[in-house]
């Protein structure tokens, strides 16, 4: 039978167990990863399982590295999020947050715009690092991406966004995600695009404030509109914005992008044990 | 009787969105309204009238990112 | 009247405009941050304002910038969470991803452990870099944090979280986020803090594979233990993890520990838009 | 009548918590269960007796992180 171990096609033998994989095609190798998640050297393979053995600490080549990071990925998923392009309005709390989850997750090309540089006082909840301040958001935040995925293609645009450009920006994203700071330009862009790319879903981030609340968290749909926050808690002086929560109501940004992009995942059930079913 | 952000909201005849708003003291600045799924730009709130069963929604825009 | 700038008390006139004390104190900043937020160089400064003035693009030195790195939190809470610990048990897609968003909020003392090196496999998930392969994952968290706020103290424990080591390891600390992948290992550290550490509260992430689904992922308490997540999506072959949805719950888990260190934040209302508040 | 997991369940005498977690369904292999607040042990749930008003809370543990 046939089954594709570090993603290329072998044949092996119907009943084969992982160990023996290791012993001809890998030696040395003390991890497996089987269909994207690990297993044990005793577990035997079917057809078309997709196997990757590697060797714990040793760092592998580029090629195979792009191989092991797909292997990882839910099998299918990985495809199509691969050919996906996500926009990202804003490289602060919420944008550098997004992309980072998102080019992890494997979306094979992220557009990323923002005009500022990291400044100290963004280091309490944006995704750079003291070494970055100074640089233009979207070139640290495009370095970051690249030593997380180096297979996430980045198109960056270190512009100010206003009504003119959106257009021009992100008429190739299937997505936009609002990560601006300030309300006036959260209306901007809505209003912008809503009007001059209606068909691309626009997921914003609104509300998030403070610490604590997790269940306030919460995101409703208007249309192609995604509203992701608790729609109250307004930043401002004295309510300052924190790693955790900004950083929550950034991921589930990410996360209702990937459900807009794949449509709802079929695997997630309600808990039973939250919410008894009824017998 | 219309439906406002999952609400329901008594209808009347001439109810412009300003009305709309006034009513349901949504008076934030940073606002988007759509009915219907339809976007309404803020320059026409005042002569866009809400027929009766429409589904309005709104959200209000508030800072921080 | 007295103000802070820069962290130093000065006195100045009252009805002191910033664009009048960047003149005087720092000539060439060109951003004001006062009270934590940026503001406007026209705003008039009120009696024990903080007011941090920096030049953009300029590296501050060390000093400077813990100055300016508290300065961008929220007041009062700042000199709270610095005295904190919390403790992260297992450093994978829940806790080094809990741990980089505490240690940018300020917590003062982060204890880490876990005994994996980083591998390719968790890189779509975890706060880990292409260039940290083959890295203790204590040792390349250590470093990501330091690099992110360098005033967290970092106590690193590369052991296998077992039964027996669990009070030496967390005694310390005011609340613990559970991190583990395996359940089973979940069951032991839950069973463990209650018998041994029965004070400690103790955020325990479960249910997060997949993706979208944002609703469900809520917190619920039982005593002392917290649990985030939607309780019910387990990963296995063929349902993986991915970084939106288990960034998110370990989010909401570092946001559950804010509120256990901090007590409910006062500042956050319920939206009157989603959630109308009668008249 | 007892309270398990925020739901209502009614309550009989010799109600143990294996055999209420019988009744729930709750046949998971990883659990927590705590009555009161209070912990027992799994080598406990067969001799523990659930009293009349308890309140019951059962988690479920599960693999991803």
């Amino acid at each position: 039978m046939k089954i594709y171990l570090n993603e290329k096609k072998v044949t092996v033998t119907p009943g084969a167990k992982v160990a023996e994989l290791v012993k001809k095609h890998k030696p040395g190798a003390d991890l497996c990863i089987l269909n994207g998640f690990p297993c044990l050297m005793e577990h035997t393979v079917a057809a078309n399982d997709r196997v990757v053995l590697i060797e714990k600490g040793k760092r592998p080549s580029k090629r195979e590295l792009e191989h092991l990071l797909a292997a990882r990925h839910t099998p299918g998923v990985h495809a199509r999020l691969k050919k996906a392009c996500v926009g990202i309005a804003g490289c602060g709390g919420l944008g550098s947050t997004a992309a980072m989850a998102l080019a992890r997750a494997g979306v094979g090309t992220l557009i990323i715009a923002d005009f500022d540089v990291v400044e100290p006082s963004n280091l309490n909840r944006q995704q750079y690092y003291v070494d970055q301040i100074g640089e233009a958001k979207v070139d640290a935040l495009a370095g970051n991406i690249r030593r997380a995925n180096p297979y996430v293609q980045v198109v960056k645009h270190r512009v100010r966004i206003v009504r003119q450009n959106v257009k021009a920006l992100f008429r190739d994203a299937d997505v936009v995600i609002e990560a601006f700071d300030r309300a006036d330009q959260k209306l901007m862009l809505a209003d912008a695009m809503l009007d001059l790319l209606p068909k691309t879903p626009l997921v914003i981030g609104n509300g998030m404030a403070g610490y604590g609340a997790n269940d306030l968290l919460r995101t409703r749909r208007v249309g192609n509109l995604h509203i992701c926050g608790d729609e109250a808690s307004e930043a401002g002086h004295g309510f300052g914005l924190m790693a955790p929560r900004v950083g929550a109501c950034a991921l589930l940004q990410a996360n209702q992008a990937l459900e807009i992009l794949l449509g709802p995942d079929p695997r997630i059930t309600r808990s039973e044990i939250r919410n008894p079913i009824p017998r | 009787m219309i439906n406002v952000n999952g609400e329901r909201h008594p209808w009347h005849a001439g109810l412009s969105i300003t009305r709309l708003l006034q009513e349901k003291n949504y008076v934030f600045p940073m606002i988007i309204v759509q009915i219907n799924g339809a976007h309404v730009h803020e320059e026409r709130y005042a002569d866009t009238m809400v027929r009766d069963g429409d589904d309005v929604a709104v959200i209000h825009l508030i800072t921080g990112g």
